[in-house]
Order: structure tokens, then sequence, then C-alpha cells
């Protein structure tokens, strides 16, 4: 009876809005575009007809005001899912993100909460430039109070946005526009997949590659190729970097032996550093040859079709890392 | 007891009304005073704002709500709370960073946050509570709860892009917010009109149709009057109103403050406006009650206030342990 | 030659550039702080009163303010008493400020220095003890200056004022006090180059802003039970100096990362990071990372000194790279 | 002032075209090259942006937003090197790093365009204050759309220009439509009282009259040079029925500057617009009218200008991607 559909990343987190909103009369949507719009990539279709005005609410273009609002509002009652249209605007909501909505329950001393969803797009390859294909994802992290969620897939991102609108904390929910049309299987229902927890991909003997979102399909493809050549990665994907799921990266580190950190983001002060500062720190006995880092360099993000490929790694970077590695 | 007052300005206040207005400002008058001697001490961490001399604002403006609606309030936030009833002892212990804070000794004086009492916290960051009281009207909007929620910012949140983002999205969407500006004539240490442009405060509102004034700051019946108006519109989902409450801070920016960019002339004429004595007088001369009665009140306010202070000072700090507490849920 | 606390040595500095300068003008003040050393601001008030303004509270639009006066050939030095009131103006420092050289390939440049005060402070509480330092440097385009001492500030000053790019200098407040000789006359230091504050032989603490203190007092400490640590200052987070930290790690075989801001995605895992790539083969222990623990600032004084990566951290932390 | 003499006029018309004709060719590259970027065409804005750049002088700055190719050719910028930049080619006005949405020509004041809704406005006000402390008697331009004014940054930026006497001509497009669903979301029943509540002068000019704006910026500006104030022009405009492009495509037609005179002949859809919204056919019609020019004199210097547009698509065309070295080059000033 529990038929699993062929379902893309879009339809997967706007499925888990319908659920979660028909569940909680609560839970509103607010943003830019979002109501009778349907979102400018279609992402919050249907939500304003079935629910109306007072729950799928279109703001002006006020990020800050409108994002203070919805704290205000969390702290009052409501489970706002905020939206956030490009990731590179969530610069203007950082007083409210960092000094409010991560805080106020700190400071209340656990008397007030902001369960609130931070929703908003991200990434490279679709030749938008330097003010429209950043990932911030690295700054929230630092943000004690915040949790931080980077789908890699579908089944993914449809089962961490309903735990993240069922969290009692502000989370922030980063989805890479490249990803929306990818499929997958998912389970009829629609699973909650738990924050905080990563999921082992691949598993394999002789190296382990950590890859946040995007990059998961990457080193995919990287690991098939090595395979080829009897090389066995092993693949991690934390899925959640604030609180990471430490346990599972060290674990499978300590395995292997080697272990290699890819992001899509910029390196410095970045996650990957994070991550292989963690290694480093917890499976330094283990490891046969230091941590190593592919991740976006240090510029910001051209448009160019020939500059823009080269900000970030991809399959042919990952596999050329991974055969250093190992040589 | 029970007779209407006129005052000057033509408000009128019922005589038990202004009484518990009286008492509250006094209430907040030496809270701030024991504050102030306290931080003199070295007994209070980090910086503090004392809102003395604007008593009128805070207890005028949140007369005229009720128990479940909300406010949000700024870092000179004392007076805000215990209007709203924070439990002053909590307060003090609070401020002092002490265990038994209202807020267990992490938010100090700036981030005083009181959900049971609907009272959203002051905050360290201009203008910061101005969406948030946004939020509040929002969420009861959406709840379709008629809970009206009042915005304290300072003068110096006027110049805020927040300020023009909120007053536009509570106008367009008909928000239960009260907008209230507490203009006591400096923004931390520069003179409010060296920095604000236009011809007129309230034209900032009136721009988006909100309904706008600005009225004496010192005159508790004339706070509440203004604000007995903007709660009912509000709650009857006609909307934001925007108040500015002109006042007079009798201290500096924050304690230690030296004050060298006043004038001593215009800080004499303030003096003599004295909300507290205003109303003390409108209380006597309306034969509410004696002066002695009048004079009483004060003496009990003064002896709360006192009595708390060593039991604070001596309390206990909180436990390193509990450091990490709270940070989730 | 003259002895400076770190205020008066920031303010000479900012003197020397503008003296040097008629394009540098001065959005702010308040830029000695409001603390004790308050009164260095007022000699920059006295020779240039004309070339400073005092802005209204808006955050955003003053940081543009800056950055579009720098984009038609001004250098203006913009002030915010606080680097959390900053958060406000994030947007315009990092989507305009730091991509215009690189977008406009070239054509334009900002040369616009943004100072902050940041760090525990005493009583600050969750909104005013913010160190987002590690979070502008995870952006390309900014350099990010953290001087810890008063030469420094005052060379460190001077290198941002001239700098063709978005610079933001930020300045732990508790270090103002910090006295020393200053030489009186015009001199900078460039960005880029890391200093060995103190040589050691067991371990090197690599640093920086107040947590450079921190170690050198630590470091003091451990001498008397025998153990002999480096302490470097990387002075400026954007250029990073990895040489001469590489060097360092080298030579002692142990590394300790100590910063005061947030650990995770912070200053100390991005050090542990790039510097043990390099020098991997030459560790003998395991890096050791010392920053702030997750949690916003509290305000109360024992709740606040629990979260401060202070002396006594940087002590155990080397106690344990040295499996002592 | 002097109402614009007929060379002037003819001026103005020559930059509406090389706007229009410009932004044509860039729906044709779009469907050729099937470009993913996105663009914001200016069409439809052109008398106001002309009119704009003719009143800009040597040393003057202008930062627009997104909406930003009209503004850059009508100051001047080569349109080659343009077309280069909005394909991301490595002779493109900014080597190809920054698209159309970032176009910068400095050489020319056209300093930057912003894609942050109200980062325009505020740089423009910064400017201002470089321009006044340089004491050069230059003053700035600041373009951007109606939804700006919902920006909070906007309103700091009108406050911080008026408290400071800064030399800053606002210069606001609003083509929201009366109606149907707001771009701008403000409260507010005019634009204009924002700024007017700053104490900021203000005037309202019709966007698609291509005299009126012309005497209406300059006036505009001749104000801003003589007092070292600012000033804020609202600009009403129909929006272009293509102006949000997802698939490149020609709503209205390919320009055809004979329509003018044969109105009746327009039929379809967006037959409203092409009649009584287009700036360009609305200029050809009061050209011909006041006799500065006639039906055939105008069609020549269309001609031109398309022939210029082909050279410079070909420039374009030919220009190579920049090599990858470059991608990590020029993040900081040396």
């Amino acid at each position: 009876m529990d038929e699993s559909r062929l379902m893309n990343f879009r339809d997967a987190v706007l499925e888990a809005l319908f659920l979660e909103m028909r569940a909680d009369p609560n839970v509103i949507l607010v943003g830019e575009d979002v109501g009778a719009a349907g979102g400018v990539f279609k992402q919050t279709q249907g939500l304003f007809d079935e629910f109306g005005d007072r729950r799928v609410i279109d703001t002006p273009i006020s990020e800050p005001g409108a994002f203070g609002m919805a704290i205000g509002a969390a702290m009052s009652g409501m489970r706002p899912v905020f939206e956030v249209m490009f990731g590179d605007f969530m610069t203007l909501c950082m007083d409210q993100l960092v000094n409010q909505a991560a805080k106020v329950r700190y400071m209340s001393n656990g008397a007030a909460r902001v369960p609130l969803v931070l929703r908003t797009t991200m990434g490279t390859g679709a030749n938008l430039g330097p003010q429209h294909s950043q990932g911030f994802y690295a700054w929230a992290a630092h943000t004690p109070g915040l949790k931080v969620v980077i789908p890699s897939n579908a089944a993914d991102a449809g089962g961490l946005m309903r735990a993240a609108i069922r969290d009692d904390d502000p989370v922030l929910f980063f989805e890479d526009r490249l990803l929306y049309n990818s499929s997958c299987e998912i389970a009829s229902g629609l699973p909650i997949v738990p924050i905080g927890s990563a999921r082992i991909v691949r598993e394999g003997r002789d190296v382990t590659i950590i890859a946040i979102g995007r990059m998961v399909a990457f080193a995919q493809e990287a690991a098939d190729r090595l395979a080829k050549d009897g090389v066995d990665v092993e693949i991690v994907d934390p899925r959640t970097i604030l609180p990471l799921d430490e346990a599972t990266i060290v674990g499978s580190v300590k395995k292997t032996h080697r272990a290699i950190v890819v992001d899509g983001a910029p390196r410095a002060y970045g996650v990957t550093g994070e991550i292989a500062a963690t290694i480093m720190e917890q499976a330094f006995d283990w490891l046969d040859a230091p941590v190593m880092r592919i991740a976006a360099v240090n510029a910001p993000v051209p448009v160019s079709r020939s500059l823009e490929p080269l900000v970030r790694p991809d399959a042919n970077t990952i596999e050329n890392a991974v055969r250093a590695a190992i040589a | 007891m029970n007779k209407a007052l006129k005052n000057a300005g033509g408000a009128s206040v019922d005589g038990r009304l202004l009484l518990s207005m009286h008492r509250t400002m006094l209430r907040i008058r030496h809270f701030e005073e024991t504050i102030r001697r306290l931080a003199a001490s070295g007994a209070v961490p980090g910086l503090v704002h004392l809102c003395a001399g604007q008593e009128a604002t805070n207890v005028g403006i949140i007369a005229a709500l009720e128990d479940r609606d909300f406010i949000a309030s700024h870092h000179r936030g004392h007076g805000h709370c215990i209007a709203k009833g924070a439990p002053v002892e909590g307060l003090m212990a609070e401020i002092l960073g002490k265990a038994s804070g209202m807020c267990g000794g992490r938010s100090g004086s700036m981030h005083v946050i009181d959900m049971e009492r609907g009272n959203l916290g002051t905050n360290g960051i201009v203008g910061g509570g101005i969406p948030l009281a946004a939020g509040a009207a929002l969420a009861a909007r959406a709840r379709g709860s008629d809970d009206v929620c009042v915005c304290f910012f300072g003068d110096g949140a006027l110049n805020q892009g927040l300020l023009h983002e909120c007053m536009n999205m509570a106008a367009i969407w008909k928000l239960a917010v009260v907008f209230v500006c507490e203009n006591n004539g400096y923004g931390e240490f520069t003179a409010i009109d060296d920095v604000t442009a236009g011809p007129s405060l309230p034209g900032r509102g009136e721009v988006f149709g909100i309904p706008s004034e600005m009225i004496d700051g010192m005159d508790v019946q004339a706070v509440y009057a203004a604000a007995r108006k903007a709660v009912d519109y509000a709650r009857a989902g006609h909307g934001p109103s925007f108040i500015i409450c002109n006042t007079w801070r009798f201290g500096g920016h924050h304690v230690g403050d030296k004050q060298e960019y006043k004038d001593d002339e215009e800080t004499r004429a303030w003096r003599l406006r004295d909300p507290l004595l205003r109303s003390a007088k409108a209380l006597s001369a309306a034969g509410i009650v004696s002066e002695e009665a009048i004079a009483q009140m004060e003496q009990d306010a003064i002896s709360e206030m006192a009595a708390l202070a060593d039991g604070v000072r001596n309390g206990s700090e909180p436990a390193a342990q509990t450091l990490l507490e709270h940070v989730y849920g | 030659m003259p002895q400076m606390n770190l205020a008066e040595a920031l303010i000479d500095g900012l003197i020397w550039s503008l003296r040097a300068d008629p394009r540098a003008t001065i959005i702010g003040r308040g830029i000695a702080g409001h603390g004790p050393e308050h009164a260095a601001e007022d000699r920059l008030k006295q020779e240039f009163g004309s070339r400073i303004i005092d802005p209204p509270t808006s955050e955003a639009a003053v940081a543009q303010l800056g950055t579009g006066a720098a984009m038609a050939g001004a250098r203006p030095f913009v002030h915010y008493g606080t680097a959390v009131f900053a958060y406000e103006a994030w947007n315009q420092f990092i989507n305009e400020a730091a991509n215009i050289h690189y977008m406009s390939n070239g054509q334009l440049s900002a040369p616009v220095t943004f100072h902050l005060f940041h760090g525990i402070r005493g009583g600050g509480g969750p909104q005013h003890s913010g160190s987002p330092y590690a979070m502008y440097a995870n952006n390309p385009g900014l350099e990010i200056v953290l001087p810890t001492s008063p030469r420094d500030a005052k060379g460190l000053m001077r290198s941002a004022m001239a700098s063709n790019n978005p610079t933001i200098v930020i300045q732990n407040a508790q270090l103002l006090g910090l006295t020393e000789d200053v030489p009186a006359e015009d001199y900078s230091i460039p960005f880029g180059k890391a200093v060995v504050k103190r040589d050691g032989r067991d371990v090197s603490v690599i640093a920086c802003s107040r947590s450079v203190i921190d170690a050198l007092e630590a470091a003091d400490i451990l001498e008397k039970e025998g153990l002999s640590v480096e302490v470097v200052d990387i002075r400026t987070l954007a250029p990073l100096d990895v040489d001469t930290i590489v060097a360092s790690v080298e030579k002692t075989g142990r590394m300790v990362a100590v910063d005061e801001t947030y650990e995770i995605c912070g200053v100390a895992s991005e050090l542990i990071a790039s510097v043990v790539t390099r020098a991997f083969s030459a560790l003998k222990t395991q890096p050791v990372r010392v920053g702030r623990p997750m949690t916003p600032v509290p305000f109360s004084p024992p709740l606040e000194a629990a979260v401060n990566p202070g002396t006594q951290k940087i002590v155990d932390a080397c106690r344990r790279a040295c499996k002592r | 002032m002097a109402k614009p003499s007929h060379a002037e006029r003819l001026e103005l018309f020559r930059r509406m075209l090389h706007m229009r004709r410009f932004e044509e060719m860039v729906i044709r590259l779009a469907q050729a090259y099937e470009y993913t970027g996105r663009q914001h065409l200016h069409i439809g804005h052109e008398a106001t942006g002309a009119a704009v750049a003719m009143a800009m002088r040597a040393g003057d700055k202008i930062h627009t937003t997104h909406r930003n190719h009209g503004y850059v050719i009508a100051c001047g910028a080569d349109p080659g090197r343009a077309f280069a930049e909005i394909m991301g080619r490595r002779d493109g006005l900014n080597g190809g790093k920054g698209g159309s949405w970032h176009l910068c020509d400095a050489e020319r004041g056209f300093q930057s365009t912003s894609a942050m809704v109200g980062g325009s406005i505020a740089l423009a006000a910064g400017a201002a204050f470089a321009l006044k402390l340089a004491g050069s008697g230059n003053i700035s331009f600041a373009h951007f759309g109606d939804g700006t004014l919902d920006e909070g940054v906007a309103y700091e930026s009108l406050n911080i220009a008026s408290i400071y006497e800064l030399p800053v001509l606002f210069v606001c497009e609003n083509n929201s439509k009366a109606g149907q669903r707001p771009s701008s979301m403000l409260a507010a029943a005019r634009l204009q009282d924002v700024p007017a509540a700053l104490q900021i002068h203000c005037e309202l000019v019709d966007g698609a009259d291509s005299d009126a704006a012309q005497i209406a910026f300059q006036k505009a500006a001749d104000r801003v040079r003589e007092t070292g104030k600012p000033v804020f022009i609202e600009a009403t405009l129909e929006r272009w029925p293509g102006s949000h492009q997802v698939k490149a495509a020609f709503p209205t037609g390919v320009t055809d500057l004979s329509l003018a005179l044969n109105l009746d002949k327009v039929e379809g859809k967006h037959a409203d617009w092409i009649k009584q919204s287009d700036p360009i056919l609305r200029a050809t019609r009061a050209l011909i009218k006041d006799g500065v020019s006639d039906l055939v004199g105008l069609l020549e210097m269309d001609a031109k200008v398309n022939l210029l547009m082909e050279d410079a698509r070909s420039f374009a065309e030919a220009s190579p991607f920049p090599d990858a070295s470059v991608a990590f080059t020029g993040v900081f000033a040396s």
C-alpha cells in the first residue's frame, strides 16, 4: 500500500508546506511574490488558493522589516516560513537573524521561542552573477541559536522542511536552485527527516568524501568513475550543518583514514574548514593524510559562462582530488 | 475619588486611573534611582540606560492596554517592563545579572523579555523592537484576535529604515500596532534636529495614511488620552497609529554619561516639567487624595525599591554550568 | 618615543592619513570609544573638525554613503560604535563594497574603511558583544584587520586608509587602554604579515585580536612549568599569512588555534584546516581549537567569563597539545 | 529654461533609438544563444533614460538599478562592449565578470548598477557626498524603480541627502500599473510623499513624453547644481508588455518608426501600449509634427543605428569567452 512516487525537489518542498499548513493552522508563509504569483520559481504554487491571504502573505520589498515581523509573529505563537527570494538578500536580514531570532530564546532564559523557518535559494550555474548566486550558510553556522539545513535531494528536502517547520527554533533552509528539477523516489506520506543527522550516501573503504548540498551529486558522479578503477569511495552528506553530525563524519573517516570535504560556497572561514578541523581534532591519529578541502575560490561569482563554472568544484575536481589523496 | 479630571490639554482621565498611573510612575522613578545608585557603586555590569523623566510616556501608553496586549520596548525600557507588570525584584536582579533575574542573568538591562506579560523585550538594537511588535500584530491578525501591540522606540530610531518598512506594512495590512516614539531630543549624544530631515515628525507617519500626532510626553493624562484613542482604533481593526511623545531623560544616555552636549538652561526648563510633579498637582488639585497621601505614596515607593537593593545585590550569581541552557529548545 | 595607548595610536594613524590625503574624510564619532580612552578623539576633532560628520542612526545608508563616496573618489572612514550594529549594513558590506572592484573588472574600487569595536567587553550582553569578523572573512573582497597593540594599531590604520580596497578594522574594545612606546612619525604596517610575538619551542599558539594578549599571558604561566610557547599574531584575517604560521608549526610540531569568536566556522577552524593541510607531517599531535562556545554571550559576569576563551583555556589547550 | 533646440531634440531621439535597437538586439541574442542569465529590458523607458543622460555633464556620476541597459547606452557606452558583457565575453565592459545586472563604464560616469533593490539610491547619495567634498560642482544621479521606496535603506538615504544637502538627483521610474498587482506595495498615496516628508523638492513628469522629460530633467539637474540640494523626480511610465521576459520575445513587434504616422493600422493585444505609451513612436510623431525632421530623415537615422548594432553584435560574437585564469584576479585592487 505504501507506494513511493517520483518527485522533484521543488514539489517535495511544496508538498511539505501543504502538509504542515494543513496540520497546523499556526503555520504561515511570508515573503515576496509567494502569494497569488506562486513564487518566482513556482515554488509556492497553490498555497495561496488553499490557505488565503491571512496565511500566505505577500510582503513589500522590505526584507529587514518583513523578516523582523516574522520573528515577532513567531514569538507570539505563529510558525512562519519566511521566504528570501535569493540567498544573497539574506544579507539584508542579518541584524534580525543574528541579533533577534538567534538570541531570543537564550536571552529570555527559555521563556520565549522563535519557531521559524527562513527558506532561501542559492547556487551557481545560472549566470546570475555576484549578487544572486551566493550561499551564505557559513555565517549562519557561526551563529548559536540557529539551525542550518542544506538538502541535497528531493526526499531529504521534503522531509527536512517538515522537520524544520515543526522545530521550535529558527531553522535556515538553503535550497540550491539547480536542484529544483532533480527527482527521486519519495516514500508515501513524505517521511520527516530529523535535523542533525547525516546520511551515508554510499559506502566505501578507501576515502571519505563529505559533500554539501548539490556537491553530493558531483561526488557520486566522481565515485562512479573512480569505482571503475577500483577506488572505493564513501560519501557522507551532512544534510545539516548546524548541528553537525560529527559522530557519523568522524566514524567514517576512522574507517577510511582519508577525507575530502567538498562545498560550493567560499572556502575561507567556511564549512570545509569547520569539518576539516573537526576531523583533524577528533580523528588525527587515524588519518593517513591531511584532510583535503575543495570549495569555491575566493572570488565573487562571475557571470560569464566560461568563468562561472570555474568558481566551484565539480565531478572532475573531486575525481582529481581523490586520485591525489590516494596516490 | 471617581470623578473625572480635566487637565490643561483637555484630556480627561478617571481619578482612580490617574492615581494608579501616578503610583506606577513613582515606582519607576525610584526603581531607576535605586539602579543608578547600584550602578554608581559598581554593582551593575555593563551599561545601563535609565528612563527617569520619561515615566509618563511609559505609563500613560501602557495604561490604555489590556493584560493580553503586547509591547516591544527598547534599551531604555525598565519603565515599560514595570508598567506592563514585571516583578521589580526579578527585574532588578536581571539588571544585576543575578540567578534570580527574570531571564536568569542572561539578558541584563537591554534584553529583558517577559512573555508571560506580553512584553517582547527591551532591545539592544536601535529600532530592533519595531518589527517584533508588527509581527505580534501580524500573529494576532492570523489568529483572528484583536490583541493590540505597542512598539516603543526613541527619536534615534526615526531614521532607521526598519521604521519606514514596518509603518508601510502595518498600514497596508491594517495591523493593530501603535507606534510610539519617545522623543527625548537626543539619539545617544546627537541632537535629533541635526540628523532628522523634514518639516514635521508626524509627517513621517502621515505619508502612509497613518493617523499621527505629537503630544506632550510629560503629561500622563495627555499621553493616556492619545493612547486610548490609538489603542481603540487598532482594536477596532482600523490599523496603526503613530504617537510622538516629546519628553526628556533626566539622566544621560547611560549612567556615567556627563551630558556635555546638553544645554543647562534647557535641562532646567525640562526639570520643571517633571511628569510626577504634574500628576501630583492634578491629583491634589482635584481633591482625589491629600498631599500627605501623595507624599506617603512616594515614601512607599522609595522604601519598596530601597528594601530590594541589598538582597538583590547579594543574590547568588548564575552557575557556570547553566551556560549552555536555552540556546535551543 | 612617546607613549600612547591603543586608542591614541589609532587616532594618530588616522590623523596622519588625513594629513596625507585631502580625500580622506570621517563619518561617525566616538572613534576612541566611550570608555576612559575616549578623549583621544579630541585631537582629531581639533585638527580636522570640518572633515568629520556625525550621521543619523541609519547604519545601512551610512555604509553605502561611504562606499558610494569611495567609488566616486573620496576615502571615507566610517565608524560603527559596536560591531553588531553593522549587521544592519551587512548587505552594503558584502554585496556592494566587496564586489564592486571585481564586478566592474577593475574600473572602480571602493577604498572605504569601516571601523568597528567588537568583543566581550563586560556586561555587553547578547547584542553588544559580537565579533563577526570570521563571517566577513568568509566573503571575498574585504580586507580584515585586527590590531592588538598601539604600534600595530597606528601602522595598520595607516595602511587601511591607504588601501584601495574596502577594509574592515575591527578592534577589541578592551584593548584600547594598552600602552606602549609608539614612533611619533608617520609609518605603516603592511597587511598579510603575521608576527611572532614570542618565540618558543614546544607549541605554537596562533591567535588574533584579544586572544593574542591572553595567549601571551598563558605563555608566561606555562614557562614556569617548563613549557616553551610560541605565540603568533595573525594581525590580518584577510589576507592571511599562512607561510609564517606554517613555519612556526613546523618548528614546534604542535598547534593551538585560539580566537574569541565562535568555534564553528570560526577563525580557529580555518587556521587549523589551512595550516594542517601543509604542515601535516610535521605535526606530532592533533591540533587543538579554543574558541567561544556556541551560545549567545550572556550578560551576567560569571556566565560571560565562562564563554570567554581566556588565558586558562589556552593554558589547558597547550597542555593537551603537549600531552601534559 | 529655454525649450530644447531642434538639434538637442534630435540628439535625444538619436540616443533613444540607440537604446531601443540595443535592447531589441539583446532579445535576438538571447534567442540565438539560449542565454541563461536574466535581463531586465529598458524598452519603454527610453525618453527618461536619454533625458537623464543628456542632463549629465562630464564628471557627473550615475548609479542605476538592474534595469540598466538603456542608461549605459544613453551615456555613450560602446554597444559592442555592452553586448559582449551581457554575453559574458572577454571584451565586455566588465570583462565578463558583471553581466547584464552590473554593467559599468566608469569613464563615462556610469558608476555601477546594483542588483540589490535600494542599492543604487544609497550609493548615489555617497557619490554626491564625495562630489560635494571635492567641490567640483558635479552632481550624482540615482536611478531606481517604484519598488525601491519599500526599502528602508531608500528612506535612510533620502533623509541623509536632505540633512547633508547632497547634490543628487533621484530619478524614480514608476512603471507600476494601477489596478494590477503593483510592484510597489507602498501605502503612500503618491511616491513623492515620502521624499516630500523629508523636505526634498519633488517633480512629476510623464516619462514617455520625450519633450517633457528633456525639459524636466534638465531643469531638475540645474536646480541640483544651483542649490546643492537633492531633487526627486518621479517619471510615470506604462510598463512595456515584455518587461518581465522569461522567454526572449517581441510582444509588441520590432519597432517600426513609420507606424507613428499610421497608428490606425496597429492591432493586437498590445495595441494600446504601441499607440499611446511607446516613447519612440510618440517622439517620432512630435519631431515630424514640429518640423524638426521628417520620416525619411528619422528612418535614415534609424538605419544607421541598426547598422551600428549589427556591427556591435558581430564584435560581441567574435569576442571569445574570457580566459579561465581571470576568474581569480581582480578581487582586490592593488
